[in-house]
């Protein structure tokens, strides 16, 4: 078993007859990925990867039973694309475009919550569940190999590396999930513990980290005091400069400092190893396996 | 994008909200006939994208036009946070009763817009939100909803505001609210909102971040205030223009890598092995070989650079693409200094392919090409 | 028993320093109604009528543990008390203002029906039960008598005329509801039914309509269907000259004329008879009574 | 409040959103001119606030400039629907491909506004909406969500339509929208929305209702008209200027009510004992004697009236106010028709001894008062 994506999820991908939308279709289909259907508005009767190309999300869900959307619109009309999503009512909706207004992803993300739809992203290299040989993203699907890890992390590239170092000691994963970079997303790391917490395959968690915000330290104190299985952390940006701070109304928000060294400390206090490099987060999980 | 104060005034104004009478100036000329229009004793703040001006010496008050010539004068030749003062802001002096905070950013965890205020403003908000929380209060937005005027009533009387003052207050919160929506800020503030002894509420300082991503909806507002978005050396323009991400560190070892979280994992695994990044260069997605010559170019541009690593995990990013752009710096006669390449990932064999023909050495993991380039920018001090 | 108001109902006025709010709130404690807290932004320490006035519906409701609103509130501002009622999860909100623009009225409606409020109004005299001495409205109480009927009307004075004619003939009523005369109310005829339905003291069903939309036509087709207790009806309009028509747009949704001849042919249908002159309506209800 | 067509359009084009090339005319000689710039043969259509113009004869074509003066001459000497027409507009007679109806009003039942459309727009819409309601589309819009860019691409596929047409007729629908939201609109419809041969989307018609009770809102708006909301005689200006409702009808008595519903239902008593009134007239709610006195005069200016039959059920009125106007208006000597008075509700006895004091009758139902005043009416002529 996995979370959000299985050997059912049929997939729409919205933007399918740009650039980027053809290119990672394909490079899904060869993974294994069950495309039933391409949305780009005023290019139906197309064909895309083999693919038929419908005008409306609306229009491909009934003609082909689709259950989920992968979203490659740009920027300035994903947020759109993806209410027409979640209209549809496509569970879940992964919106890779990166560069979405955070207005935009705040009602995105809201107008999911109230329908119960997760969506992933933006900025997402998207979701990927080796064992069905599902992949909803841009990720390089050999890196991630079936096993009973989840994996979570808000960065991209990062997560292939730590993947692909799981995959080489022979671990390998549920599912494994690219949150999204923004500092607004549709699936926060406690939501998706939740999520992992639901399936009983997933018999440890990795959580991939990065400086800014304090959805760790969150997602550690939920860990700490409701999930029980083993849990191994990397938080990227031990040397990073101090970021640009949101003024004096960031930290009365967050009241958080965001630096590497407040979410490892975290981490530990919630019994969670940290790993040092990408490569020690497979012999921390070979410990606690 | 950060709006300089008197620019966010301008738009505060043209949302009806009442600011300290005064205008810009960009020579102490300008800044005596300003405060001489205004009649009374001023304020003179430099008008820099940082914080802190105040420590740094730049702002000062003038009870006349000729101090304020002075003053200007004086705030017009500093640097602040390495920022040079173009322009400083002459308003009036206020008569203060009251320091007010007064702000509206979004709230990542619940990804809502979260609207602040408080009865006790000024510069030591930070410190009260962490020792007295209660005195700052917080309401969070409702996205299908919106913030409403009974909401802005209620941050005025939570804040201890009793009468006439609320429907006064409370119409900066739905302004700033307005201004929001109307051009997608991520972060502003008004801080100190003042309450004077007269009884007049003015938004006495500005601050606003319109959000990057949105810019494509404001072109006109881009066009008014006629300026870069932001202060860059020449590197760093260059690095903007060509899509890269491009952070100076004080280090020695070029770090040129694709993705943010990675590069930063690059970064820290260098320090691991007791190196100093002099560069976070995040090619981005799916860079082509130009780019990725581009970004050796950028990174070697950089005085203190003594080595340089390549660090790639192909995905959007093909590594036959990587390797075509490292052949032409290299060709180009533009790599000066040594140089590890560690690559993996999508076309990772093609990419090996065209190094190996080149007689370029790669790594296939991040650890050894951490430990090799450390000791290469070693030997090269 | 009765519907909306009873016994317990806790009311709060807002607007109630204004000079309506000032006159109706000492008519309505005259009658009875437990006014315990009055809201008027800004004067929050002052007393009208006895009735301690607050700047904000929530210091008042968590003061006086108030369970219902009246708003008196001028109409650029109505829409606004409204919702800050709604937020106070008062119930119900009956808002008296007339002239609310129809898309403030659109946005309290909406927001009330998610959380399971009632709203109503605007334009409304608002709502009276005699047998609990509850007025939440501008009507005059004397004209309203205790009994077996539920009335319902969208009008002001012609609904006092109704149950004046009732009260003289000797037929009280559970609950009287002014449902507003506007296009879009909070509480339609269907609903004002459906709220009846549930009160086993109230026997009959009065329906005072008037030309114009096809709220009346709905109203019969559901009893018709759903409602198996004596309603008679009411139709003003008979002789007035056709009304201004919403362009196409109109006739495409209501589909139906809004006179009172297909309103009265469209009650009659349901068998429901219709009286000829306001006096009637209480003859007919001692024939079904 | 109704937007003539011309009117409606500048605020189409001030969304961006394309109409047929023209102008506005109020004499021949500059329709003759409009019609050179445009320099094709014109449609001269009458601005006047009224449907069925065609019908009416306010409509026609012109091939020439001489043609669209002789045109426009003859229509600006039309009365239509009892308004005489003012001002013509000249517009580019467009080359007609396919007519599509595009509009947005409000759904009562729901609550809720609805978009609706159709393929096959014109002049028979009714008809198809009642014979083929499949070719109508209609979508409501959810509040808390609004009408988006994808609703609007799923009305045009739903209308028919692909490709490219897809987003060009997307966008009128979205600018509708905006316009409904901006302007606090209750109507508006592009009937005929022209699809033109060689591809172009035009609206070349429009007609837009703002929300009476939202003008507060729209101050600058009704400022850019300069005109009367509304064309009315004198006694409906006075009427209108007093807050009163007043319709004037072919009998000969004159109705004076408060509230609506009650003036109706006062109405439909009079016919049933064989009257016929002359006057609608709703003097709202809580008048005082003057708004009374008022209504009096103004019901009695129309040379129709015979009897006058005052019916007031009191609540907000008070019927002692009632009583003082009626007392004025007949010792001023105003009431020159015989009059029936009915009174009861708020300080009825305060009002009972008023009129007892000063001799005039008054009764205590609707029903002998509306049998009285047939009576008087019928012997007064």
């Amino acid at each position: 078993m996995a979370i959000l994506a299985d050997k059912d999820t049929r997939v729409i991908i919205q933007g399918i007859t740009g650039g980027q939308g053809t290119f990672h279709s394909r490079a899904m289909l060869e993974y294994g990925t069950k495309i039933v259907a391409g949305v780009t508005p005023g290019k139906s009767g197309q064909e895309v990867n083999g693919i038929p190309v419908f005008d409306t999300v609306m229009e491909a869900k009934e003609a082909h039973d689709a259950t989920a959307a992968v979203i490659f619109v740009p920027a300035p009309f994903a947020g759109d694309a993806a209410l027409e999503a979640i209209a549809a009512q496509l569970n879940p909706v992964v919106v890779i475009t990166e560069h979405v207004p955070v207005r935009d992803e705040i009602r995105v993300i809201h107008t999911a919550k109230r329908q119960g739809i997760t969506v992933i992203g933006p900025n997402t290299p998207g979701i990927v569940t080796p064992g069905a040989k599902q992949k909803l993203g841009i990720m390089p699907g050999h890196v991630f190999a079936d096993g009973p890890v989840g994996l979570m992390s808000r960065s991209g590239t990062l997560t292939y590396e730590i993947a692909a170092g799981m995959t080489y000691a022979g671990i390998g994963m549920t599912t494994a999930i690219g949150l999204g970079g923004d500092p607004c997303v549709g699936l926060t790391p406690i939501e998706a513990v939740k999520l992992f917490e639901k399936d009983d395959n997933t018999k440890a968690l990795v959580l991939v980290g990065e400086i800014g915000g304090d959805a760790e330290e969150r997602a550690a104190a939920y860990i700490k005091e409701n999930y029980d299985r083993p849990v191994v952390g990397y938080i990227a940006g031990r040397t990073a400069p101090p970021g640009k701070r949101m003024g004096h109304a960031g930290a009365i928000i967050s009241g958080s400092t965001g630096t590497a060294q407040a979410k490892i400390k975290a981490l530990n206090d919630a019994g969670i190893p940290v790993a040092e490099k990408p490569s020690d987060v497979a012999r921390l999980l070979q410990d606690v396996l | 994008m950060k709006l300089l104060e008197h620019e966010a005034k301008d738009i505060f104004r043209a949302f009806n909200m009442p600011t300290p009478p005064g205008g810009v100036a960009k020579t102490p000329e300008e800044a005596m006939k300003v405060a001489a229009k205004v009649g009374k004793p001023v304020v003179v703040k430099a008008q820099v994208l940082s914080g802190k001006r105040g420590k740094a010496g730049g702002v000062k008050f003038a009870d006349t036009p000729e101090q304020a010539k002075e003053v200007a004068k004086h705030i017009l030749g500093l640097k602040i946070n390495n920022l040079s003062v173009e322009a400083v802001l002459v308003e009036e002096k206020l008569d203060i009763q009251q320091e007010i905070y007064a702000g509206i950013t979004i709230d990542r965890n619940k990804r809502k817009y979260v609207v602040i205020g408080s009865g006790a403003g000024g510069m030591s908000i930070e410190e009260l939100a962490e020792e007295n929380p209660e005195k700052i209060v917080k309401m969070h937005v409702d996205p299908s909803i919106g913030f409403l005027p009974y909401n802005a009533r209620e941050m005025a009387t939570k804040m201890g505001f009793r009468g006439k003052q609320i429907n006064k207050l409370a119409s900066f919160f739905l302004k700033l609210w307005n201004i929001v929506e109307v051009h997608d800020v991520e972060l502003t503030e008004i801080n100190p909102l003042i309450l004077t002894k007269d009884g007049r509420f003015l938004a006495a300082d500005a601050r606003l971040n319109v959000d990057d991503n949105a810019l494509f909806r404001h072109k006109q507002m881009m066009e008014s205030l006629k300026r870069d978005p932001v202060e860059q050396n020449e590197r760093e323009k260059l690095a903007t223009e060509n899509d890269m991400a491009y952070v100076e560190l004080d280090g020695n070892i070029a770090c040129i890598c694709n993705g943010a979280g990675l590069t930063m994992a690059t970064l820290d695994t260098v320090s691991l092995y007791g190196g100093k990044a002099s560069t976070f260069l995040d090619l981005g997605g799916g860079a082509d070989a130009e780019r990725v010559e581009k970004g050796i170019e950028v990174a070697l541009m950089y005085p203190k650079v003594k080595a340089i690593l390549i660090n790639i995990m192909g995905g959007i990013t093909r590594c036959d693409e990587v390797a075509k752009g490292i052949l032409a710096a290299r060709d180009d006669g533009d790599i000066t200094v040594p140089m590890v390449v560690r690559m993996v990932g999508t076309n990772e064999e093609e990419g090996q392919e065209i190094l190996n023909k080149a007689g370029i050495p790669f790594l296939k993991t991040m650890e050894e090409a951490a430990s090799k380039v450390v000791n290469l920018a070693k030997e090269a001090k």
